[in-house]
């Protein structure tokens, strides 16, 4: 019995030290997805995205500059603990870059990460003052942020009210989170500049009930109404406001409030409802045929294949495209195929992908063109509005990419990441 | 026997005097207008048919219940309102009808607790063991022991109580109650549901222990034979009346109280 | 350094000296092991001798001693050697009447009882005992309302005894120092067979010299650890607990109660261990019968590892060449089955282990040995202060008791009848000078009245009573007790008596073994009521046939013996019992009495009657009589014709 | 079967009521102590620190005050998340405030703070018992959680509500911050869990353990013969909760860094506590470790097994992980309702036994 | 009356409704502890189970399609058009029994007579393992539930409501979602034919006695087990029900699960025993926690509701510890 006892426990230990296997490829872009808990169908789409374009890499081009891509993937439920995990199984096997998935693993990792040398790719999330490559050397959250994305949408709104925002009346309805609150400070900057009223509604996870901040909303009659949401709240809050009859075309979401997912459970009444978006919409790119040829149809594809072209498979796909042409420029830059962390971060400083680079790739306008740099790690900051058609169930960009309040946003920025600078005794970066 | 003569010079003062209980649960009347003393070194037995108040008896006296009407003088003097609790720190101890053990805990724990109201040292103590708690907690441990010793209970001190067979649970109630040391040990049905032996060594540490530890003890106990062999005198309670009090010859040729017996027979 | 004094006060105070602080005397008491080192024993027993010379105990005085193995009744032993006084140990379960024999007889003064029951007998007796002055008590419990007059609280007279101390801080000293290796040290009653019990006066150089011989034959030394379990009466303790464990300086361990023993001996894992065949027997039947609970494959595995040993473990014990696979196979079998086992009986730290008193059955005696237990057999008696032969390690017998012990002179007289002499050779019977005579002749040998010879291993070998070795009609041999211990090494046989002197053929009583019956009967779903039910049962009845006649084709292999087959047999309706007098106390078949009692039955077995009722006078536990009856079948067994040996000599 | 019991006797009532009366176990419980102490410290990396051992340790110190809570006192609470969330706020904000202070100070401190809190919601529990007392532990789970996310002084008013973990150290060696290493975050966590453990062995072996165990066994008659129970209740609550409140600090400051409440110190976590409580075993010690280890372990064992060894789809593996814990637990709780201290005690007893089956 | 006052009344209406939404969670706990005391945490999965289970059934998914996918490497997704909703909810109730059936076979009847704690722990355990189970069968992805009842506000109510305000007041007229009468009234025939069921049938009085008194339901010979699986396919018809509700609301999915936690201030407000105590512990929650949004919620920063319920229900329980409508309990030795 002893004998086994201790057999046990080796296998045991042994079972725990094995983490996702060692990729036999070079290049290992580790995935933290999450496709089960309360934001598991959203996760799912977006990480079948980023597993399906480097499925494509592998297919069609061979990987990256000749060497083969392994996206190991790691289930973290959105929940840090097991991001937590996650990532430390996975940082040993020579992880290039991590694309978190959540706000609150980001935070996590940034210290972690950046202690260790590899570069965290929180696309659209996490912390917003990352943008400040000075103070963030391995954070990168290009190409836009929270910031930008609440300034353009006040810009959109400011379009659609004829440039005028005097006196409007604006609610946030947000995610009772890190995540939510993030465009708080921001909107209230704007407020002071544009003149608009603000009220919060905070929605507490999961957000299943809504009930008294819709009745809130439809006492207060705001002109518009924004969104910052995630999973089940953003269902609930579409429904109820289509249920209080609130005009869809004046409530609008980030881009984590608009994607298939949200707007369905409200069938035909969701429809004009909008989102802010730093990417293109539907799948009528031509790499779309490239995944559908290498991918899909070799039955190569991540999960059941369904989600193809939709907003966040768009978002997973264009994130992994991102880490990709890093990786390449990397490539470049260090005059190596076989790139480590550190060089994958150089390779993300240095990404530059013209209009150009994107139709080779495929991608025609599909997003604007980014242009990181040491200073900068939030890139151009550029969106675009889209619009839910319920009658063709698909979303359409009623608006050109267009750039944030730079004036507001760039000193939040440099506020912010001077404090996490001064309390994390980090000195910024020369970046001249 | 002469024993009666060397008993009655034990018997003391009053110890606890309970005057004109009166206890109602919603309207119900448990116990109307109760007095009777318990003197110091005495056995004192209460009596009385089923649902005659007995237990309420006890219970009040063990604080559990408040009554409406009355007072309990103990030690001479009057008890103000009080919870359990501080009436256990007083000297009242108590079994219960129904076995009222920690049934997760091993008998020594059992008797451990019964010792609750004589430890003293501090949670910072206790949480470094060494030093004070230990001393305390040895100390105590040997006075239990020679508990243990006394109720010849050595084979089960480790056993959880809940093992134990029912006449053994009897024993470490009555071992948790004497590891109180109180100066007053109420005993609720003691011997209840015992076999003629269990019944005979429980007579014999009930007396052992109102003579060795000069305990004054009150009891309820349906075993006529028994309460008339055991007890100094009795009180006879009715549907939450006194019938009699008295020493046991007395109380047996109590006409009010052969009706009361005669009318439930008793059981 | 070798201790020569030559009274027990003079090796306490030696050991206080020498061993100091070393545990002396254990007893469990509230709980834990209370512990008392050889200075800590020497100051109480000084503390109870002074007591009980204030007391007005003198030289020659005798304290009786009552009670199970305490601490301070082993320390009264010590205090009454202090003063020149004579400890009388009596056995704690004998009835008033008896003891009042023994008190009588002894003239014994002072009383060290253990508890209530004790007083309240020494009480019973007092009228009859004369010469009883006082009574000193260790246990207080029940007794506070008792008549002060000659009761003494142990304590109190200790605390008399320092008082006296202080008065007289010489007396002590100097009455030690009067006593001499040639005092008389102790009387110890035998239980006797027959009749009143005989006062075995013995010196203190009787048991001194002898525990000195012996513990050099078999190197003891004062780490060894040993539990008083056995009746402080009895010899074998006094020289076990007492005699040895103060020259050797051993600790010496008392159980809390008769009904701890087992956990007590598990707990302290005695070093040093001596228990009669039986209870070798007993922990052998509880072993088989837990064993049988268990799951398949431990049985499988516990089977497979006890034929390894079987096979190899004796050699393994005697440090004999064993081959690499059988030594590694054993060492497995230690670990998942022999130390476990040994563990669960308290026989772990066992360096040795003395068996005697009857023959052990050699698959007993293997079975421990086996285990790697080092137990040996010895022969002896109280007249001997124990030690006539002992077994020297690596030549070990189950059927032979061993060499003469160092100092011992051994022969065999005419009568096959085995005698002795040696320095332990008792001095006489207190009070009865023509036993003595009859049993120590004038060169001082002495008769054992046990039958034996010399066998070929150069090892005594005993065959029975040498009164109760009879002769069949026909005139061949009748051992009885061979017979019945080759019957009684069954499991589920308790006791056994034969009958054949003046006869034509052998029949047998048999005792069912409850415990091992009971558990039979309830695997195989027998009910019964009561052990007469269980004893008259036909499935049990068939049981024993079937042993009786293996019993008997090994009998018929013997040429000596083959005319003791066993022809009729009955199993008796109750347990033959000391308190009904059928045995001794140390559980010694009584066949006089027996065949008294049980005539009716006897005859019946040597006619051709089918069954036959008797009605027998029991008491009970509480001391009350009754009567119990019954009819007992009585069964014939198949006899086999000898097989006649052809050898190639 | 490993056991020599045979001649460990004991002889006085201080060896008689230690611990580990038990040799063998003696010597076991040392030498797991010297593997974690001596050993494990030079061969840990930062993937068996931060997914293994730290969390292990983290838990197995709230499972530790659960325990007493619910497995001691018999109060159910799940409002271990509130809890712990009350530690690490306090935690940070005593980070913050006195940066020079030795983090062991912190986090005890962080403890007696969560130790007030603690009474203020055990105090429900003089009138209200079983699941009554249960749900309404939600509401001090609910309500501390709220107030965490509402009041931005608790997080210094940071953009985001989240709080970050800056780096401290104990005698100048950083045991919290991304630069910490291992070794120093995993011997940190361990001395505080060893060190408390041997204090709730203390304090639930002696009077108070007693008193809680009698309140959870027969409330009533506990008080009678003695027992306060608002005492017995109001102790349990308080130091349940001032280890649930060093758990939450070392949760937040040690493993994780940086925490936000809703979804480090939600409801989920009160459950898993009582998960590991129960399943390790009520009213042990050891039970407190067991289930820790099992709640923490089993899903990395399952998810390495399925991902990694058998390279399932990550959310196919996710979803089969969860079915299989339930099933786990559900088994567990049939096969064993005492917990795995149950299931150790059995096992160590057929031990001493063998090879006697009983 | 003024506007105030007219959205006092409106949010009160509202709470009423959410609360009636709660209710229909903790009638699935308090039948099932009613008969068998456990708490069963797993009500809330059981709710979303049977919503993906309908969905599924109506959409004609194919179940574990994923799991034969990645197993055999095939593409299924669906097998047709799916069915009528009427069948679909026949066959998810089918589906509920039998799941009954198998949680009374493998779990209850091994856990009989264990600690209420264990119980609950045990309910905890089958909730983990529902819901690996339920998105193993039918996927993690969020499902519309369309059993075709309305939603949306009242036109009808608004209008009413409008002229009640004062004259010359801005008010738009009072909000009410149809969705949420529907649930209402659905609530209430739920309540009446549970009434029914227990008072007329045989099975229903055999579950009222279970409830009165285990032991003397045993002696009379009533079938503890077979009670139970009735008792958990109610629930399991209970929980579908409350699915359809919530899931009409926000979609089917994995957070569905989490409307138990709604369910628990009511239950300890209304008493673990009381059908009736659910129904009015619900309201109370309701109004209360939305009333307490209103008044008060927007002064300390909002998102209030979640705690409340509960502080609420413990404000009750100081008063009733053994909730509104439980069981007295009376302190003997």
């Amino acid at each position: 019995m002893k004998f086994k006892a201790i057999t046990a426990a080796l296998v045991t230990a042994g079972v725990l030290a094995t983490s996702a296997p060692a990729a036999l490829a070079d290049l290992v872009f580790p995935m933290l997805s999450y496709r089960t808990g309360p934001y598991g169908p959203n996760g799912t789409e977006f990480a079948d995205g980023y597993a399906d374009y480097f499925t494509l890499l592998n297919e069609r081009d061979g990987g990256i500059g000749g060497v083969k891509v392994a996206t190991p993937e790691c289930e973290t439920a959105y929940n840090t603990q097991k991001g937590v995990e996650c990532y430390e199984s996975t940082k040993g096997d020579g992880a290039l870059v991590y694309q978190p998935l959540s706000t609150g693993i980001t935070y996590q990792l940034i210290p972690k990460a950046t202690a260790d040398g590899i570069p965290i790719h929180s696309m659209g999330y996490g912390r917003t003052s990352a943008a400040n490559g000075k103070v963030f050397s391995h954070v990168f959250n290009y190409p836009g942020n929270y910031w930008d994305a609440a300034s353009i949408i006040v810009k959109h709104l400011s379009d659609v009210s004829d440039g005028d925002l005097k006196g409007k009346k604006i609610t946030l309805v947000y995610h009772n989170s890190a995540y939510g609150k993030e465009p708080i400070r921001t909107l209230e900057e704007l407020a002071k500049k544009h003149g608009y009223e603000l009220s919060l509604l905070p929605v507490d996870h999961p957000g299943q009930e809504q009930k008294s901040q819709w009745l809130q909303i439809r006492r207060d009659r705001p002109d518009f109404v924004m969104m910052w949401g995630w999973g089940v709240m953003n269902q609930v809050a579409i429904k109820e406001a289509t249920n209080i009859r609130f005009p869809m075309d004046k409530f609008v979401g980030v881009w984590w409030s608009g994607s298939e997912n949200d707007v369905m459970p409200a069938g035909d009444a969701a429809n004009g409802y909008k989102a802010v978006t730093f990417h293109g919409v539907g799948d009528d790119y031509p790499v779309f045929a490239d995944i559908k040829k290498h991918v899909q149809d070799a039955g190569k594809a991540a999960g059941d294949g369904s989600n193809v072209g939709s907003v966040l498979y768009n978002r997973g796909m264009y994130a992994a495209m991102l880490a990709a042409e890093a990786a390449a420029t990397a490539q470049k830059m260090h005059d190596t195929q076989e790139i480590t962390a550190a060089q994958m971060r150089d390779g993300m400083e240095n990404l530059k992908i013209d209009a150009a680079r994107l139709e080779a790739l495929g991608l025609p306008g599909f997003a604007p063109e980014i242009n990181v740099s040491c200073a900068d790690h939030g890139g151009p900051g550029l969106g675009a509005i889209q619009q839910w058609d319920a009658k063709a169930k698909e979303w359409k960009l009623i608006t050109e990419f267009t750039g944030s309040d730079r004036e507001v946003i760039d000193p939040l920025i440099a506020e912010d990441s001077a404090a996490f600078a001064a309390e994390n005794k980090i000195e910024e970066r020369d970046c001249s | 026997m002469s024993a009666s003569a060397d008993r009655a010079a034990k018997i003391g003062d009053t110890m606890l005097e309970v005057k004109d209980i009166t206890l109602s649960f919603g309207g119900v009347k448990a116990l109307t207008d109760i007095s009777f003393d318990i003197k110091e070194g005495e056995i004192r037995a209460i009596i009385g048919p089923n649902g005659a108040g007995k237990s309420s008896m006890l219970n009040v006296i063990s604080g559990f219940y408040h009554p409406q009407q009355g007072e309990v003088w103990f030690n001479g003097k009057k008890r103000g309102p009080m919870k359990p609790y501080q009436v256990a720190r007083q000297g009242i101890a108590r079994t219960f009808q129904n076995i009222a053990l920690f049934k997760g805990m091993s008998t020594l724990d059992n008797l451990m607790t019964g010792r609750m109201t004589q430890m003293k040292t501090n949670l910072f103590w206790q949480a470094i063991w060494k030093g004070p708690a230990e001393k305390e907690e040895l100390e105590h441990r040997e006075r239990v022991e020679h508990i243990i010793d006394f109720l010849g209970i050595q084979a089960i001190r480790k056993t959880p109580v809940g093992r134990l067979p029912y006449g053994m649970q009897k024993r470490v109630e009555l071992g948790r109650a004497l590891a109180a040391e109180a100066k007053l040990l109420l005993l609720d049905e003691p011997m209840a549901g015992m076999n003629l032996e269990e019944k005979e060594d429980m007579c014999r540490f009930v007396l052992d222990v109102n003579d060795e530890f000069g305990t004054t003890i009150a009891l309820i106990e349906h075993d006529m034979g028994v309460v008339m062999d055991l007890s100094d005198r009795v009180v006879v309670l009715d549907y939450g009346q006194k019938l009699a009090d008295g020493t046991p010859d007395e109380v047996r040729s109590n006409q009010a109280v052969i009706d009361a017996y005669l009318g439930v027979s008793h059981d | 350094m070798e201790n020569k004094a030559n009274t027990f006060p003079k090796l306490l105070i030696a050991n206080a000296q020498r061993f100091a602080n070393r545990p002396a005397i254990r007893e469990k008491e509230f709980g834990v092991w209370q512990t008392w080192s050889w200075v800590q024993m020497r100051d109480e027993i000084f503390a109870l001798a002074n007591g009980l010379a204030a007391m007005g105990f003198k030289r020659g005085d005798k304290l009786a001693i009552i009670g199970a193995n305490r601490p301070r009744l082993y320390w009264g032993m010590c205090a009454a050697q202090c003063l020149g006084g004579i400890p009388v140990p009596v056995y704690q379960d004998s009835v008033a009447s008896e003891m009042q024999y023994v008190l009588d007889h002894a003239e014994v003064r002072f009383v060290l009882a253990e508890d209530q029951e004790q007083v309240d007998k020494s009480l019973e007796i007092r009228e009859n005992c004369p010469s009883m002055q006082q009574i000193i008590y260790d246990d207080t419990r029940g007794l506070r309302d008792y008549d002060a007059g000659i009761l003494h609280d142990f304590a109190a007279v200790q605390e008399k005894g320092r008082a006296f101390a202080k008065d007289k801080p010489d007396y002590l000293q100097q009455e030690i120092d009067k006593g001499t290796g040639s005092d008389v040290g102790i009387y110890l009653y035998t239980s006797g067979t027959t009749g009143k019990p005989k006062g075995v006066v013995m010196t203190n150089d009787n048991i001194i010299i002898t525990s000195r011989n012996s513990i050099a034959f078999d190197k003891l030394t004062e780490h060894e650890e040993i539990l008083s379990y056995l009746p402080m009466a009895w010899v074998g303790d006094h020289i076990f607990s007492y005699g040895q464990a103060y020259v050797a300086g051993f600790c010496v361990n008392c159980p809390e109660s008769e009904a701890t023993v087992h956990t007590d001996l598990r707990e302290i894992g005695p070093t040093y261990y001596f228990a009669p065949p039986r209870l070798f027997e007993n922990i052998l039947t509880t072993v088989t019968i837990r064993m049988q609970d268990a799951g398949k494959l431990k049985q499988k595995m516990f089977n497979y590892f006890m034929d390894v040993a079987r096979k190899t473990g004796i050699d393994m014990l005697e440090g004999r060449a064993l081959s690499f696979k059988d030594k590694m196979l054993y060492k497995l079998g230690n670990f998942l089955v022999y130390a476990p086992l040994k563990n669960t009986m308290g026989f772990s730290r066992v360096r040795l282990a003395y068996t005697a008193g009857e023959a052990i059955g050699p698959e007993i005696f293997d079975f421990f040995r086996s285990l790697g237990i080092n137990v040996k057999q010895l022969y002896g008696q109280t007249e001997s202060s124990v030690f006539i032969t002992m077994q020297p390690d690596g030549e070990i017998y189950a059927d032979t008791v061993g060499v003469p012990a160092p100092e011992v002179e051994i022969k065999i007289n005419d009568d096959r009848e085995v005698m002795y002499r040696s320095p332990g050779v008792f001095h006489s019977y207190y009070k009865n000078e023509e036993a003595t005579r009859e049993t120590k002749n004038a060169e001082g040998w002495v008769y054992t009245g046990d039958a034996g010879f010399f066998a070929d291993n150069g090892q005594l070998k005993i065959i029975d009573r040498a009164k109760d070795v009879g002769k069949f009609n026909d005139g061949s041999m009748f051992a009885p007790k061979y017979i019945e211990n080759k019957l009684k090494f069954f499991p589920h046989i308790r006791e056994v008596v034969t009958f054949g002197d003046a006869k034509d053929h052998c029949t047998a009583f048999i005792n069912i073994d409850l415990e091992a019956v009971g558990n039979w009967a309830e695997r195989n779903n027998v009910p019964y009521a009561s052990y007469q039910e269980l004893a008259g049962h036909v499935e049990v009845y068939k049981m024993m046939l079937e042993s009786v006649e293996q019993v008997n084709s090994d009998l018929a292999a013997d040429p000596m013996l083959s005319n003791s087959q066993i022809h009729r047999f009955l199993i008796l309706h109750k347990e033959l019992d000391p308190d009904d007098g059928e045995l001794t106390r140390t559980r010694k078949v009584r066949r006089r009495i027996i065949a008294e009692k049980y005539d009716v039955l006897i005859a019946a077995l040597y006619s051709d009657v089918k069954d036959c009722y008797v009605k027998t006078e029991v008491t009970f536990e509480d001391g009350r009589k009754g009567a119990i009856e019954a009819t007992l079948n009585i069964q014939d067994a198949k006899t086999f014709t000898p097989v006649v040996q052809q050898e190639a000599a | 079967m490993f056991y020599r019991e045979a001649g460990d006797f004991k002889t006085s009532y201080a060896s008689d009521q230690q611990t580990f009366p038990i040799k063998l176990d003696r010597y076991f419980v040392w030498g797991v102590l010297a593997i974690a102490f001596l050993v494990i410290p030079f061969v840990i990396n930062d993937y068996w620190e931060k997914s293994v051992l730290v969390p292990f340790l983290v838990w197995a110190m709230a499972a530790l005050g659960l325990n007493i809570l619910t497995g001691y006192c018999g109060q159910v609470s799940l409002g271990t998340g509130g809890f712990m969330a009350v530690g690490a706020y306090a935690c940070y904000k005593l980070m913050v405030a006195f940066p020079e202070m030795n983090m062991f100070l912190v986090v005890i401190l962080a403890g007696l703070i969560t130790a007030m809190v603690g009474i203020a919601f055990g105090l429900p529990s003089l009138r209200i018992k079983g699941f009554y007392l249960a749900v309404a532990t939600l509401a001090a789970q609910f309500f501390l959680v709220w107030l965490f996310n509402k009041v931005p002084w608790f997080y210094n008013y940071s953009a985001s509500g989240q709080i970050s973990a800056p780096e401290r150290t104990v005698f100048d060696i950083a045991v919290t911050g991304p630069n910490a290493p291992p070794w120093a975050t995993y011997l940190f966590c361990l001395i505080l869990v060893v060190v408390f453990a041997y204090v709730a062995r203390n304090l639930t072996r002696g009077r108070t353990g007693r008193s809680w165990m009698a309140i959870r066994d027969m409330d009533i008659a506990a008080e009678i013969i003695g027992v306060p129970p608002l005492q017995a209740k109001l102790s349990a609550f308080a130091i349940s909760s001032f280890y649930i409140g060093m758990s939450g600090a070392m949760f937040f400051a040690i493993y994780l860094g940086s925490a936000e409440p809703t979804e480090a110190f939600g409801i989920d976590k009160s459950f898993l506590v009582l998960f590991m409580v129960i399943v390790g075993g009520l009213g042990s010690i050891l039970g407190s470790f067991l289930g820790a280890a099992f709640m923490i372990l089993i899903p990395v064992l399952l998810k390495n097994i399925m991902v990694g060894v058998l390279g399932w789809p990550a959310d196919l593996a996710a979803h089969i992980e969860f079915l299989l814990i339930g099933a786990l637990i559900m088994i567990f709780l049939i096969a064993e309702p005492h917990g795995l201290a149950q299931l150790w005690r059995v096992t160590k007893e057929k031990l001493r036994l063998w090879p006697f089956p009983h | 009356m003024s506007p105030d006052f007219l959205n006092l009344i409106e949010v009160i209406l509202n709470g009423l409704m959410a609360g009636i939404m709660y209710a229909l969670v903790a009638l699935g706990f308090v039948l099932i502890f009613k008969a068998s005391g456990i708490f069963n945490y797993a009500q809330g999965v059981m709710a979303l189970f049977a919503a993906l289970t309908l969905v599924g059934f109506q959409t004609g998914q194919v179940p574990f399609a994923h799991l034969i996918n990645a197993i055999f490497g095939t593409n299924v997704h669906h097998w047709g058009d799916g069915m009528n909703t009427f069948l679909a909810i026949l066959l998810t109730m089918g589906v509920m029994i039998l799941f009954a059936w198998l949680v009374e076979r493998f779990v209850l009847k091994h856990l009989v007579n264990q600690e209420p704690i264990i119980l609950f722990m045990a309910t905890i355990g089958l909730a983990f393992f529902m819901e690996g189970f339920g998105d193993l069968m039918w996927g993690a992805d969020i499902k519309n539930m369309d059993v075709g009842l309305p939603s949306g506000g009242s036109f009808w109510w608004e209008d009413v409501t409008k002229t009640w305000a004062a004259e010359g007041a801005e008010y738009y007229g009072m909000y009410i979602d149809v969705l949420d009468v529907w649930a209402a009234g659905i609530a209430i025939l739920l309540v009446i034919a549970l009434t029914l069921f227990s008072q007329y049938t045989k099975t229903g009085r055999a579950l009222r006695a279970v409830a009165d008194d285990h032991q003397a339901a045993l002696t009379v010979g009533i079938s503890l087990r077979s009670i139970w699986v009735v008792v958990w396919s109610i629930a399991g018809f209970v929980a579908l029900v409350a699915g359809i509700m919530w899931g009409s609301k926000s979609g089917v999915q994995f957070s569905l699960s989490l409307i138990a936690l709604k369910a628990l201030p009511v239950l300890i407000l209304g008493g673990f025993t009381s059908i009736p105590g659910a129904i009015i512990g619900g309201l109370i929650i309701g109004v209360g926690e939305k009333l307490f949004e209103y008044t008060i919620g927007g002064m300390i920063g909002g998102a209030t509701e979640n705690w409340f319920a509960y502080v609420l229900a413990l404000f009750f329980l100081m008063f009733r510890p053994q909730g509104l409508f439980g069981e007295r309990i009376i302190e003997r030795v």
